[in-house]
Order: C-alpha cells, then structure tokens, then sequence
C-alpha cells in the first residue's frame, strides 16, 4: 500500500508538472508566443528545492505550505485512481466524497494561515480574494457532485464510477451537472476569468508573494498534485473512471484541454463579478441538471 | 364671534342626554310594584314591642341596624379628623386677634346658647320617644356654637373637652356594643333590663336612650369641632390677608 | 280633586317625576360644572332626591310615623321605619363627605387659588 | 470560591452518573401540579452536554475575580438546564425554563458593555419565546388534562388537526426564538456580543441548545416524527415539515454566515456564526429520519464544543488586550501561541473541515438530506458552508496573524493558564470525535430508539455509517498526521539559510519601507466588499431589525395614545362615566 | 373571639388615638402595631375553624346585621390583616424618618381604612356594606390627600369626586333593591333576585356595576386612579393596591355570584377587564414616574382578575385568587421599597430613582417584579398559570393568547425598570435599608418565594374560597339565619 501511495504521489508529480507545462506551452501558442518548455516547470519546482530560501516569519509560516501540501496528498490517495483494480482501494474506501469536497479547501486554508503571518498586504489581498471568489466558485461544482451522488444514491465515489458502467456516463447522462461542474474547474484550477486569487497583474503574486526557495517549491508541486487529484476526480465522477493509464492520462487531458480553452479566452473578472457570474448561470445551468435528478430521476 | 360660547355644545348633549335618562328612569321607575315582598321593616315593627322605644325609627336606628349607626358615627368621627387635619395647620400659624365686633351680639347669642344647647339635649334624651335624637340633637348644640362663632370671632372651643366628650362618648359606644357580647352572647345586645316601664316613658328602651346620648354628645362635640373649624378658616383668611 | 291627590299612586308618581328630575339636574350638573363647590353641591342635590324619593315611595295613604303615643298604642298601619333609618344614615354620611370635600376645597384654592377641577392637572406624567 | 463551585458543578455530574439513567423522581407541587424528572437518553445527552460545559466554563472564571452572586446565578442556570433536560412535564420544563431566563439575564447584566437596549431586547425575546411555549402547554393541557409529557404525547393523536398545527407553530416559535432562527435572532447577537465574555459562550454553546432540546422534545416525544409524518404528508423522500424546516434553517444558516463575514466585533461574528451553525442542526432537526436526528445531535455536541472553544478563546484574550474587535487586533500568533493553535483547532471544527469532529457531524447532516433528497437543501448546507469559510479565515487572521495594531499588542502575554485548561480539554474533544466519530453512534442508538427510528449500524470506534457512504476518522486523521509529519521531515531535511525571527517589516511592500506607524494590518475588515455581489448584498443590506424597531415604535404610540385618556381631568372622567352609566342603560334596559 | 372585633377594635383605637397621641409617638406606633398584630393573629385562629363563621348584632339574620367569614372571605381577611401589620411596622420606620407629621390622625385613618375594608367583605347586609364602603373611602381621600401638598390635596379631591359618585349609585341601587325585595339582607337579596321585574334588575346590576367598578378601577372610570397613587405616599399606595382595591373587587365578585347573574354578564365583565389590562399596560409603557407606572400596573393585573374572576370555573377563579394573593403581597413589597427610595430620592421619577445601590434592594424587587410577571419560582407564576389552565380548560384561547401577549407589553416596562436598577453605569448613590424594613422586605420576599415553590400552602386557601364564591349554599343559610 505504502509503496502504490508512492507511486501515485509520484505519477501525480509527473503527469501533474508536465500538464501544468503543456498549459503554459499551449497558452503562448494561442497568444502567439513559442513558451518554455514542457518540462520547465518541473525543472522550477527541483531548481527551488535546492534555493535558499531567504525568508521566513516563524513556525506558522513554515507548517502553512506543509498544511496545503498534506492536504493535496491526502486527496490525491483518496480519490480513487483506476476504475477496476484494487489500486489503493483500500485507501480511497476509508473516504468518501464528501471528505474529498472538504479536503480540497483544507489545503488553501493552511496556505492562507502562512500568508497572514507572513503579513504581506498582497498575499492577504489574494487570500480574502480566493476565499470571496470559494462562495461563487464551489456551487455549480457542489450542485453537480450532490446531482450525482443522489443519482447513485451514494457518496462512494467507486460506486459512482459502477453505476457509470452500466447506466452510462454521467458526461452524457447529466450534462447540465457535467457544464456546471467544469465551469467550476476552470476556477480550481486558476484559469481564466476566475484566476483572481493569483492575479499576476495586479498583485504580483498573490498568495504566494513572500514565499520562496523550498516553500515556494512545495507549493508548486503541491499544486500538481492537486490539480492531477482533481482531473481524476472529475473522469471518475463523469467519464467513468478509468481502467488503465492510459485511459487515464487520455481523459485526464481531454478534460485538462477543455479547460485550457475555456480559460483563455476570457479575461479575468474581477472578485465580485466573478461570484455573481458564477451565481447565476452555472448554478441555474447545474440546479436545472440536479431538478432532472431530483424530481424526474 | 365665539361659536363655543353661543353654542356650548357640551352643555346642551348632556342636558338632552339628562332629559333623556329622566324619562327613561321615570317611565321604569313608574311600573314598579313595591308590594311584591314584604318589607323587614314591618316586621321590626311588629318586633319593637320587645325594644319597648316608642319610637320605632330610633329602635331601627340603634337597634336593629345598631352597627350602622357605629359606621354612621365613625364616618361622622373620620370627617372630623379629616377636616381637622385639612384645615388645623394653617389655623395655628395665623394667631391674630381682632376686634370685637357687637356686645350686643355677643350677650344675646350667650343668652340664647343655653337655650339652644338644653333644646338639643331634650331632642337628644327623647330620641326614643319622639322624632328626633343623637344626630339631630347633636347638630341643634353645634349650632348653638354657630351663633357663638358668628358673634364673637375670637370665641375658642375648648378643644380638650370636646374630645374627651367625643372619645369618651365613642369609646362607651363601642364598650356598649361589646358588653352586649358577654351579656347576651350577641354584639349589641340589649342587655339593659327592658321594657322596664310603660312604652313612651324616659326610661324605658333598654339600651336604646343609652346609646342615643352617647352618639348625640359624640355628634355634637364632632359638628361645633366642624363648624369651628369652617367658620374660622373663612374668618382667618380675612384676617391674615388684611 | 284632592282624593285624587290622596291617592297613594299619584302620590307615588309625583315623587317620582319630582325626585328624578331633581335628580337629573344634579347629574347635569355634575357633569357640567367645573366649579368644585358646585360639584359638591350637585352632588347633594343628587343626594337629597334619592332621600325624597325613597322616603315618599315609602309613604302610602293613611299610614302614620311609627311612633307610639298615647293615642296609638300598638304599631300598627305605620310606615315603614327602616328607609327612614337608612336615610338617616345616609344624610349623615352625605355631609361628612360634603364637609370633607369642601376642606379639601379650601385647602387645596389656599395652595393654588383654583377651584376649577377641570385644571386640576398637575398629577401627570 | 471558584473552587468551590466548581465542586457544586461536578457534584450533579456525578450525581447523573451515578443514576446511570434510572433517575425517576417525581414531587407533589400542589394537587394539580407534580414536578417530574425523568432521565431520558435524550435528556441525559443535554444534561452531560450542559452540566460539562458548565464545569469547564467556571475552570475558565478561575482566573477571573468574580463576586459570589455570579457563581449562585450561574449554578442556578446550570440547575434550570437540567431541570429542563430532565423534566417529565411541562410545568418542570417550564420552570427551569424561565429560572434559565431570568437567572441569565442577571447575568448578563454584569457585563460592563452591556446597555439597557440589549437587555430589553434579550429579555423580551426571552419571555416572548417563553409565553409562546406556556400558551402551547396550556393549549396541550386543555386537551390532553395533564401536563405529562407522555399523557400528551399519548393525546396527542386525537387532537384536532388545526390545535396540532397550533401546538407544532406555538412550541417551534418558543425554541426558534431560543435557538435564533433568522427573524427570530434580534436579541441574539447584541446579547451574545455585550454579556461577560465567559458567559457568552454559555449563552451560545450551551442555553441556545436548550432550543434544540426543546425541538428533539417537541418532535421526537410530543408529537413523534411519525405523527408528523401523518399529519403532513410526505414530499421527495421526506416529510412536508421537515422540508419547511429544513428551509427555514437553511435560510438562517446562509442569511446568519453573510452576515458573520462583515462583523468587525469577535463576539459578534462568532454570535453570527452561531445562528449559522444551529440553522444547520434545525434544517434537518425535522426530517424525522435516523440520518436527520443522527445529524443534529452530533452538530449540537461539535457546536457546543467549538463555540465553548472559541468564546472562551476570545474571552481570554479580550481580557488579556482589552480588544474586541478584528480591527483593534492582530498579530498575537508570537504572543500568544497556545491559544493560536486552540484557536485553529476550533475553526478547523467550524469550517467541517475533515480530520476534526465538524467534519463528522456535517456529515452526517449532508447524509441526512441526501437520504431524503432535499438536494437544494444540502446545496444550501453546502453554499453557507463554503462562505463560512471566510468568516472562519477572518477570525484566525483578524486576531492573530498580519499585524499587531497597537504597541502593546506586541508586549502582550500567553492567556493564563486556567483558560488554556479548558480549551484544550476542548480542542482534545474535537480531534477525538473527529477520529473517533463512531463512538457517537453508540451514544445516539439509545436516543433513536426513543424516537423509534431505526439505529445506524455501528462497525468499528473509526468508521462513521451512513445510509449513503462512510468513512474512517481514524485512518483520516491517522493518514494526514503521517503524511503531514512525512512532508515536514521532507522539507526540514532540505537545508537552506532561513534568516528566523525576521523583522515583520521585511516585507515587500510596493516598494515602501513600512515603519512602526505604517498601518499594516489589512484584511481585517474583509467581506465588506461582499456588498457588491448582488446576491449578497440583497442579504445583507435586509435586516430584521427595523421591523422590530417599528413594533416598537407601534407600541410607544399607542402607549402614547392611551396614556392621553389618562391626562388627569377628572371633570372628563366624570362625563365618561356618566357617559358609560348611559351607554350601559340604554342599552341594558332596551 | 367575634368577627365584630374586626371593625369594633379599630374603631375603639380610633376613638382613643387622642389619648395615645399624648402618651408619646412611641406609644402610638406601639399600639398601632399591637392592634394590627391582634387582627392579624385572630384571622390566623380562624384558619382551620369550620366555616362559615357568624358574629351578629343585635337580633338575628335576616332581621338584624351579621358579619359572617366564609373562605372566600378569609382568604382576603388574611391579605387584609397581614397587610395592614407589615405597614404598621413600616410605618414606624416612615414617622421616624418623618417626624412632624400629623402620626395619630394617619394612624386613625390607616386603622379605619382596614377595618372598612375587612367591614366590605364581612357585612352580610347590602346598605351595611355600603357604610363600610364610606368608610373605607373617607380614609383613602384623606390618606391621599395626607401630604396636604398641591398634589396629594388634588388627588384627595379627586378621589372624593369618584366616590361620591360611586356612592350616589350604590346608594340608589340600595334604595331600589329595598323598593323591590323589602330587605337588605344580602341572603334574601341573592334569593329573591331572580324574582323581580327584569329591567329593574338591570338597572341595580348596572348602578351596583358603576359604583363598585368605578372603585375597583376598571377600564372607562379609572383615569383618576394613577393621579391618586402619585399623590400619596407610597406605603398608602400599597394599601391601596392590595388592600382597598382588593376589597371592592371582592364586594363586586361576591355580589356577583350571589346574584347569580348570567353569562352576558360574564362576558361584558370579561371584556371590560381585558379592556384594562390591555389599556393600562399599554399606558404604563409611556410612564417616567414609579408611583403611576405601578399604579398602571396594579390596574392591569386587576384586569386579568377581572377577565378570570368572571369566568365561573373554580379553576380558573382559584388562580385568580391565588394571583390576587401573590399580587398583593408582591404590590405591597414594591411599593414599601420604592417608599424608601423616594424617601432618600425625594423624587418618584424613574430616571432618578434608577441611580440607588443597594444589592438588597435590587434584589427583593426583582423578586417583586418577577412575581407580577408572573416568572417561576415566584408566587405569581402559579396564579398565573392556574389562570391560563382555566382558560384551557373552558377552551378560551381568545383569552390565553390576550394575557399572554399582553403580558409582554408588560414584561417591557417592568424589565425596563430592572435593566436600570443593574445598569452599572448610573451615578450611584448608596441606600441604606433600616433593620425594620429590611425585616418586613425580606418576609414578604420569602413569603412570594414560598408560595411559588410551595404553592399547596395557599392552594387550600384559594380552593376553599373559590368553592365559597361559586356555590355560597352555606353563606346564604347564616344570612337567612337558618340553623342559627
């Protein structure tokens, strides 16, 4: 067990910093720019391993990356990986989805305690702008994972993917929750427009401004592996899961790909005009899909 | 002009509202039947044999409803402290003596004074024999003090002797009404040897006469304290605003 | 003409009619005058037609005070003593009020030099 | 003297426990009335809830040199929660239900802060929840001829169908008002805000639960969900009621987080957040269901731990500052390091976050409307969830991380010790029930079967059942203490210079040198720009106070009104008697 | 032992007050105290004697007056004589504290004012009654008027006003019942009622209706009420609270069910009190003096009294009788310690009267205040909700709901009053509280604790009288003077 743990952190790492490379290579081709490489991230995130880090402003602002990080590894053990084997299923049956919502918002709230010590105006700017933009942010996603869960009558997330297998993919079965959920996703995932929290341009980094050297390093690779643990989440939830890696990396990037497209053709709103966005037509879109559920399922 | 004056809207809805409530009243008042029951007291007047008082109100008065006339005397004696409490004060602090004003007036008001007082005092004692008694006694010696009042202004009333006239006379009262208990077993009994002579004579009635002195001395002493008092507060004013 | 005035129930009437208008003009006047010695006075007025209406409701024709003497021995078609008791009390208790009131009065115009009871409004919130 | 009390305070715990459920005492008032106690599962759940919270509360007044009255008010309130939690019949109830009342708000009036205002405003609320519940007992009595609650509960049945309506509305209302469902929660944040700050969180943690007693009581013993399950119908996979409920409480608990977020008060926030929290327990207090009931016991137990946590976390350093408010504080992570990690650990609670006990009781709750399928409730739950967050961020961040905001904020000391004990007494309970949330089932089993629900199946001290998933606490949080601990030993054995104790100066700041006077402290103040999202400001700019201001303002005019007929003219009350004595004649008469 | 001891003992002390006076104010007090204490002492000895008891005068009922206790009547001859004792101990603290007052005249006017009220509730006979009626009401316009300042004067003569009209009323109500039923005697009254011409029934009803409620304050003839209270001196106020107009309200009730009117009486009646108790809470809302709030107050509760006394279910009766108790036990514990701070304040206005510090203060009116809220586990708690369980029980929830909201109106003011007593931020000023007072305080405090937590000691009490006012079988035997 602790040896597939291992390699799924690893996988995560892997697949997670390359993604995260293909979206920065993908962006500049958009944008007309050539972009660094593939791989330039996970060169960053060893790069900054290996940096001294020149700051630091007591044990909260140490534990605050290591909190985010735990956070990000626990979801990604709990979040069941292959659809048809026994890979870690012992590890994802001690969860559900529910833990997996609440674990999702676990990391950024230790980020967000470092942050505050830290006492960076910018960094606490990008806080209270992630937390604000969290109210819009997780309803459409809510409202599809409660549509599907009362769909499958069941929180379990491997039972989710079972029922996928004989009634159909939840994709084509509940779209409207499909739509709703990844309007969400573009914001995990800090796409734009709803990439308020970072802000590149205006606050200069955001959350992460007083961070540097390892820290800076844990954060980027945690954010791999979040972002790895939420792709698989939403193939389990919607594709069906996958039985192999392939499968896996192929649905995976599809759905990462569908993301990158929403996300760079619109600007970025601002805090407010984001949540009441995200109030109104992706929730009305996914609450449609839940009262097909609900009342018609 | 004032139409509130010329027309004073108040007066005339409670004047009609009067009139109405006057020939309702009346119109009701008109189909009363009074002989439905036969009233108590003919039956006290079949029963003052007994009280042997040839006056039969004064039996009722003393006798019959005898507590009453205890109320009726506390009430009398409670608007006497009340106006003494009124009006003493401010007498006391106004101490002037002015002149006198008639010899005349004030020899033949002396004169007529006993007079009056011994008129008052027969009313008193044949309260159980003919109309009149205690009260109305009482109130014929207050005016006696009246016409002393009238006469000379500086007249004072012995203020100690009324009272102890007045609270020794109540004190009796209520001792009579209590002996009553021990003797008869009955508050207010009659507990005096009766009819001890014929009907219609001085002595005769028990405790009737008894306590009809007694209240006549206790009026009286209450209504010259009241006259007293009234009569002076209008002579004090004249004489403390001059 | 005077038998039809010695009847008991044309007596009655008369007292009626003659104590309840004395009556209602003291009911009027308490509540239209505003002077206290007036009120009282009205009050009185209210008072004493109660007296004579009781008093002569009470009376009927032949009947005597109920008083012995020589000439009637025995109490026998007397009125009945018991209203003339009752009114007696009363009387009495009507002027300890009167008296009470008017001290009150005299008090009361010495502090303020009012008798008006309708200004009578210093005790308010 | 503390001590002394908090001997008396133990005393009844060990009495209970001694009793070990079999407490039956029932005492002849007069002929018409008997005082009853009876110990139910459900009563013995408050009762060790209330009595416990009671004890590590007066721990807390150790420190704090309080007058003896306070003590003898306070055990009184402690004595009145278990004559409620504990009574056989409705007039025991409602005794211990006004001493809690009275012997409250006489304490809260020792508070420093406290205004007349906000005293009236308690107390009315008070009494009208009070009179609402004595108007429901006699109703019930008029019925059922007893005041027992098992002869009414028998009755109840047979009532006619608008009297049960009457009844449910009439005792509701009363527990609502107690509980600060939204409309009903004027009173709740000024009281909970001015009272002694040890107290207020007796107020929140323990007196609002009586509320939710009174709710268990009410629907699960009184009425009985199946009674209500007949009386109204069913809708989806639940009761008609427990939807109506189950909005109410949504409503409250989304209305009441918005409004937590833009509070510049500690204690008011936390006052907010906890109608918030009891508009979740009261969303699924009425689905009648094993999940429903499961869900609000456990929230009221989480609840009552974290807000006796939190309050008396800020009673503590309010009293060691003098501060109360975010933008008056900040920066005490240094000072005051205990408390921060108390303080984390509690909102860690509050926001349900996974390895802690909130978790488990949202859970539960989330189950609860999922087996029923009142998804847009759980959507509710969900959303208000999510914005709890914020307020949850502003509270740790507001005091204790940015900035200091005054010079001795800085000089400031550790909380004393008798605080701490408390807290972490507290926060041990939390992690406890977070890893353990299936010793819960073993409690609430014998409260259901009261309620003859079907028990939840019970497989292990980790593992927390439920009709539509589960999940281990304790390899939860087994599995984030390992990897948390395995990620720290990773990133400590990378060496790098870290230049510690780094000036809180350092910082970059647009290019500025910020110096002593630079205000530094941002952020306290977030979610006031929450008024520009339109949905939220719909919630926020509403208020439920200006209703009430008007009744008040209704009633001061007609006092207005009716004290003008008592202007003194005794010549009018002479013509309006004469007037009535006619009136009545013409009338009578004809 | 003699029920006429009652008036006849307070009315010899009245008659010799001269002669104490000038064996010194001691003596006075002393003997005041000591009359009192015999009152109070004898009603006790009744307590547990079978009743009805009988003392009469001069010649047997229904020819002659008797005063006869029933339990209805004992229970307020309990309030009365227990009243009367713990203002006479106050009283002592009052003149001390006062000197120069007019003491043996107070003293005369108190006594009397007592026995006139426990004359009202013993005389079996209608115009008797009514002379104890004048009694009572000569004492309370002077003791109104006691001040002899502008306002006690004002409120004396407006008090005089009220009940001469009131008299004037019975007294014609009097004179017609005589007129039809030949008698006064209250037996043969009840009994021969029925009997005669309908409208002139209503007529008596109505006079007796006018003249008895002006008195007990009932809605559209008590304007005067509140001036009287704020124009005498508080520890007359209590009197007047739990004493005077406990005594009308008696006579109205016992006059009541003796007649055996019916329910459209009820009802009116009904209606009329929750008229006052809406309106006068409602005004004591607006109120900035503590003598005319409380007198709004005591207004109100004499409201609900009415609303329950009027209902003729013994369950509902028996609470209000219990709620009659506590109230006049809880009126006079207020108006005694507020005597003391407006002794210290020289002021009845709230705001001024907020600033005192003293713990036991505070304390027992809290206990006052509760108790007329009728909060457990106070005395007034059980009247209370004995009352709401009658109005169950008949299914009247028109009026559960009327009281109960009602009853917040009240809570406003009287948690308004608290709130001040405990605001910390008032200059205050400290109260002491002489050993006297502090004695009677705390009594009558325990004594609305031990009816609330104990309420069976007063429960029998209440039973019996409701039992008395609902079937008076045995009252009108001994007023028939049947099996005498």
């Amino acid at each position: 067990m602790i040896f597939q743990i291992i390699l799924l952190i690893m996988l995560a790492y892997v697949v997670g910093f390359i993604y995260f490379g293909l979206y920065r290579n993908i962006t500049a081709r958009i944008q007309g720019r050539y972009g660094p490489t593939v791989y330039q991230s996970f060169y960053d995130s060893i790069k900054l391993f290996s940096k001294n880090n020149t700051v630091s402003y007591g044990w909260m602002f140490y534990l605050g990356p290591v909190i985010m990080a735990t956070g990000a590894v626990l979801t990604l053990v709990l979040v069941p990986v292959f659809s048809d084997s026994d890979f870690l299923r012992s590890v994802t049956s001690q969860g559900n989805l529910f833990v997996l919502l609440y674990l999702m918002v676990l990391g950024p709230l230790g980020n967000a305690l470092a942050v505050g010590t830290g006492g960076n105006p910018f960094g606490v700017m990008g806080v209270v702008r992630g937390l604000t933009r969290l109210i819009g942010l997780e309803l459409p996603f809510y409202i599809a994972v409660v549509g599907l869960i009362i769909a499958a009558n069941s929180s379990d997330i491997v039972h989710i993917i079972d029922v996928q297998k004989t009634a159909g993919l939840n994709i084509i079965n509940h779209p409207l929750l499909f739509i709703g959920a990844m309007i969400s996703m573009v914001g995990f995932f800090g796409a734009s427009p709803f990439d308020i929290p970072g802000a590149p341009q205006e606050v200069y980094s955001g959350p992460r401004t007083e961070f540097s050297g390892k820290f800076l390093a844990l954060l980027m690779s945690q954010g791999s592996l979040f972002a790895f643990a939420k792709l698989v989440l939403i193939v389990d939830l919607f594709l069906g899961g996958a039985d192999s890696l392939v499968m896996l990396v192929l649905k995976t990037f599809t759905i990462f790909v569908a993301i990158i497209f929403i996300g760079i053709v619109y600007g970025r709103y601002k805090v407010e005009q984001a949540v009441d966005f995200l109030m109104k037509l992706p929730t009305l879109i996914a609450v449609l899909g839940l009262a097909r559920i609900v009342w018609f399922g | 002009m004032n139409l509130k004056k010329v027309l004073p809207l108040k007066h005339i809805v409670l004047s009609l509202l009067s009139s109405a409530l006057l020939l309702s009243v009346v119109g009701l008042l008109m189909q009363v039947k009074t002989d439905m029951f036969k009233n108590v007291g003919t039956i006290y007047l079949n029963l003052n044999m007994q009280t042997a008082a040839a006056n039969a109100v004064t039996s009722v008065v003393t006798f019959f409803r005898g507590i009453d006339t205890v109320g009726e005397v506390t009430v009398l004696f409670l608007a006497t402290s009340g106006v003494a409490l009124m009006l003493s004060a401010t007498q006391r602090t106004c101490d002037k003596v002015v002149k006198q004003e008639s010899f005349i007036l004030n020899a033949g008001s002396r004169l007529l004074l006993s007079v009056i007082i011994l008129f008052g005092v027969y009313i008193i004692i044949h309260g159980h024999l003919s109309p009149g008694g205690g009260f109305q006694g009482g109130v014929v010696i207050a005016t006696a003090f009246l016409l002393l009042f009238l006469a000379n202004p500086n007249m004072k009333l012995s203020h100690g002797i009324l009272t102890l006239g007045e609270s020794l006379s109540g004190a009796t009262y209520v001792l009579v009404v209590i002996i009553g208990l021990f003797k008869m077993n009955i508050l207010l009994g009659n507990f005096l040897p009766h009819p001890i002579g014929e009907i219609g004579e001085l002595i005769s009635g028990g405790i009737i006469p008894v306590v009809y002195i007694l209240v006549g001395i206790k009026v009286g002493s209450e209504m010259s304290v009241i006259v007293e008092y009234f009569v002076k507060e209008d002579y004090y004013k004249e004489v403390c605003d001059a | 003409m005077l038998d039809f005035f010695n009847n008991t129930q044309t007596i009655h009437m008369i007292i009626i009619i003659g104590s309840m208008a004395l009556f209602f003009i003291g009911f009027y006047g308490i509540a239209t005058q505003k002077n206290l010695v007036k009120v009282l006075v009205s009050f009185d007025i209210m008072e004493s037609a109660l007296f004579l209406f009781f008093i002569g409701l009470h009376y009927q024709v032949g009947l005597v005070a109920p008083i012995v003497d020589k000439n009637l021995k025995t109490f026998t078609s007397m009125v009945d003593p018991v209203p003339q008791a009752m009114i007696l009390t009363t009387i009495v208790i009507g002027l300890a009020v009167l008296a009470l009131g008017l001290s009150f009065g005299i008090e009361y115009y010495k502090l303020t030099g009012r008798n008006d009871i309708s200004k009578m409004n210093e005790l308010r919130d | 003297m503390n001590s002394i009390f908090l001997l008396l305070n133990l005393l009844p715990i060990l009495f209970l426990y001694q009793f070990g459920g079999a407490l039956h005492v029932s005492l002849p008032l007069t002929s018409e009335f008997t005082l009853s106690l009876i110990q139910t599962p459900l009563g013995t759940f408050f009762a060790y809830l209330s009595l416990i919270s009671f004890l590590l509360v007066t721990i807390a007044q150790k420190s704090k040199k309080l007058a003896c009255n306070y003590y003898v008010l306070q055990f009184l309130l402690s004595m009145a929660m278990l004559a409620i939690v504990l009574a056989g019949d409705f007039i025991t109830f409602f005794i211990g239900w006004e001493i809690m009342t009275w012997s409250s708000y006489f304490l809260i009036s020792k508070s420093n802060s406290i205004d007349i205002k906000s005293l009236q405003k308690y107390i009315l609320f008070s009494l009208a929840s009070a009179f609402s519940l004595i108007a429901g007992i006699v109703i019930a009595y008029s019925f059922a001829h007893s005041f027992d609650f098992s002869v009414i509960s028998n009755s109840f049945k047979d009532m006619p169908f608008n009297i049960k309506v009457a009844l449910i509305v009439l005792f509701s209302l009363s527990f609502f008002t107690k509980a600060g469902v939204i409309g009903l929660h004027y009173w709740v944040v000024d009281t909970y805000s001015k009272a002694p700050n040890l107290f207020s969180s007796i107020l929140s943690a323990v007196m609002s639960k009586m509320g939710i007693y009174g709710l268990f009581l009410v629907y699960g013993n009184i009425v009985g969900y199946q009674e209500l399950k007949m009386m109204f119908g069913t809708i989806l996979n639940g009761t008609d009621f427990g939807y109506v409920l189950a909005w109410i409480g949504v409503a409250t608990s989304i209305i009441a987080t918005f409004k937590a977020i833009t509070q510049d008060e500690v204690k008011r926030l936390l006052a907010y957040s906890s109608i918030a929290q009891l508009g979740y327990i009261i969303a699924v207090i009425g689905f009648g269901t094993t999940y429903g009931v499961a869900g609000a016991m456990y929230h009221t137990l989480i609840h009552t731990i974290i807000k006796l946590l939190l309050f008396i976390n800020v009673a503590a350093i309010v009293a060691q500052t003098g501060k109360n408010r975010f933008s008056q504080l900040g920066g005490l992570i240094y000072r005051t390091p205990v408390s921060f990690v108390m303080l984390l650990i509690g909102i860690i609670g509050l926001a349900g976050m996974p390895p802690l006990g909130g978790f488990a009781s949202k859970f539960m709750m989330y189950n609860a409307a999922i087996d029923t399928k009142f998804a847009l409730i759980l959507i509710g739950m969900l959303f208000s969830g999510a914005a709890s967050f914020l307020y949850c961020y502003k509270l740790v961040y507001g005091i204790y991380l940015g900035h200091p905001t005054s010079k001795n904020l800085e000089t400031t000391k550790e909380v004393p010790i008798s605080y701490l004990i408390p807290q972490i007494i507290l926060a041990l309970l939390l992690v406890l029930a977070g890893t353990f949330p299936g010793a819960f089932i073993k409690i609430i089993n014998p409260i259901l079967v009261e309620f003859s629900l079907s028990t939840i199946p019970y497989s292990g001290l980790g593992v927390m059942n439920s009709a539509v998933g589960s999940f281990n606490g304790f390899f939860i949080m087994s599995a984030f203490v390992v990897f948390f601990v395995l990620i720290l030993l990773l990133i400590t054995r990378i060496k790098s210079k870290a230049k510690n104790n780094l000036n809180r100066f350092d910082i970059s700041y647009c290019g500025e040198v910020p110096t002593q006077d630079t205000s530094l402290h941002f952020g306290f103040g977030f979610g006031t720009d929450l008024y520009r999202i339109k949905f939220v400001n719909a919630i926020l700019k509403r208020s439920s106070s200006s209703f009430y201001e008007s009744l008040a303002t209704q009633t001061k005019k007609t006092s207005e009104l009716f004290s003008r007929m008592y202007y003194g003219n005794i010549h009018n009350t002479m013509i309006i008697i004469l007037l009535f004595f006619s009136t009545l004649f013409f009338i009578g008469v004809n | 032992m003699s029920l006429g001891y009652y008036f006849l003992l307070p009315v010899l002390f009245s008659f010799l007050t001269p002669y104490f006076k000038k064996l010194g104010s001691f003596t006075l007090r002393g003997s005041s105290i000591l009359l009192s204490l015999v009152l109070f002492l004898q009603t006790v000895a009744y307590v547990g004697v079978k009743l009805p008891q009988i003392s009469q005068f001069s010649i047997k009922p229904p020819l002659g007056i008797a005063f006869i206790l029933d339990g209805y009547s004992l229970l307020f001859l309990l309030i009365f004589t227990f009243s009367a004792l713990v203002v006479s101990f106050y009283m002592y603290w009052f003149f001390e504290e006062n000197s120069g007052r007019d003491e043996a005249r107070f003293y005369v006017f108190f006594n009397m004012l007592i026995a006139g009220s426990i004359g009202m509730i013993l005389s079996c006979d209608i115009f008797n009654l009514y002379i104890f009626f004048e009694i009572t009401g000569i004492c309370s316009y002077t003791l109104s008027a006691f001040n002899k300042d502008k306002l006690g004067l004002e409120s004396g003569i407006k008090y005089l006003i009220i009940g001469s009209i009131a008299s004037i009323f019975i007294v014609f109500a009097i004179m017609l019942i005589y007129l039809q039923i030949g008698t006064v005697n209250l037996g043969l009254i009840a009994q021969r009622f029925h009997l005669i011409d309908p409208k002139i029934s209503v007529l008596i009803v109505l006079m007796l209706f006018i003249g008895f409620g002006a008195k007990a304050e009932l809605f559209p003839m008590n304007f005067w009420a509140p001036d009287i209270y704020q124009g005498s001196i508080s520890s007359v106020n209590g009197l007047f609270s739990s004493v005077v107009a406990k005594a009308y309200l008696f006579v109205f009730f016992h006059l009541f069910y003796l007649f055996n009117l019916g329910s459209k009486y009820m009802l009116f009646v009904m209606v009329i009190g929750a008229i006052t108790f809406l309106v006068s809470e409602f005004t004591a809302l607006n109120q900035t003096n503590v003598k005319r709030l409380f007198a709004y107050s005591t207004l109100g509760q004499l409201g609900i009294l009415f609303m329950a006394l009027s209902t003729n279910s013994s369950q509902t009766v028996s609470g209000a009788l219990f709620h009659l108790t506590s109230h006049s036990i809880s009126k006079l514990l207020i108006f005694l310690a507020l005597g003391i701070l407006i002794h210290k304040f020289k002021s009845a206005k709230i705001d001024i009267l907020g600033n005192f510090k003293s713990g036991f203060l505070t304390i027992v009116l809290a206990i006052g205040f509760l108790s007329i809220l009728g909060i457990p586990p106070f005395s007034g708690f059980v009247g209370k909700i004995l009352i709401l369980k009658g109005f169950a029980l008949s299914q009247n929830y028109t009026a559960i709901a009327f009281i109960l909201l009602v009853s917040i109106v009240e809570a406003i003011y009287f948690f308004r009053l608290t709130a001040m007593m405990l605001d910390k931020k008032r200059a205050k000023v400290t109260v002491k509280v002489g050993s006297v007072n502090y004695i009677i305080l705390t009594l009558l405090a325990v004594l609305i604790i031990l009816f609330g937590v104990y309420p069976s000691l007063l429960t029998h009490y209440t039973d019996l009288a409701t039992n008395a006012l609902l079937h008076p079988t045995n009252y009108l035997n001994y007023a028939l003077g049947v099996g005498l």
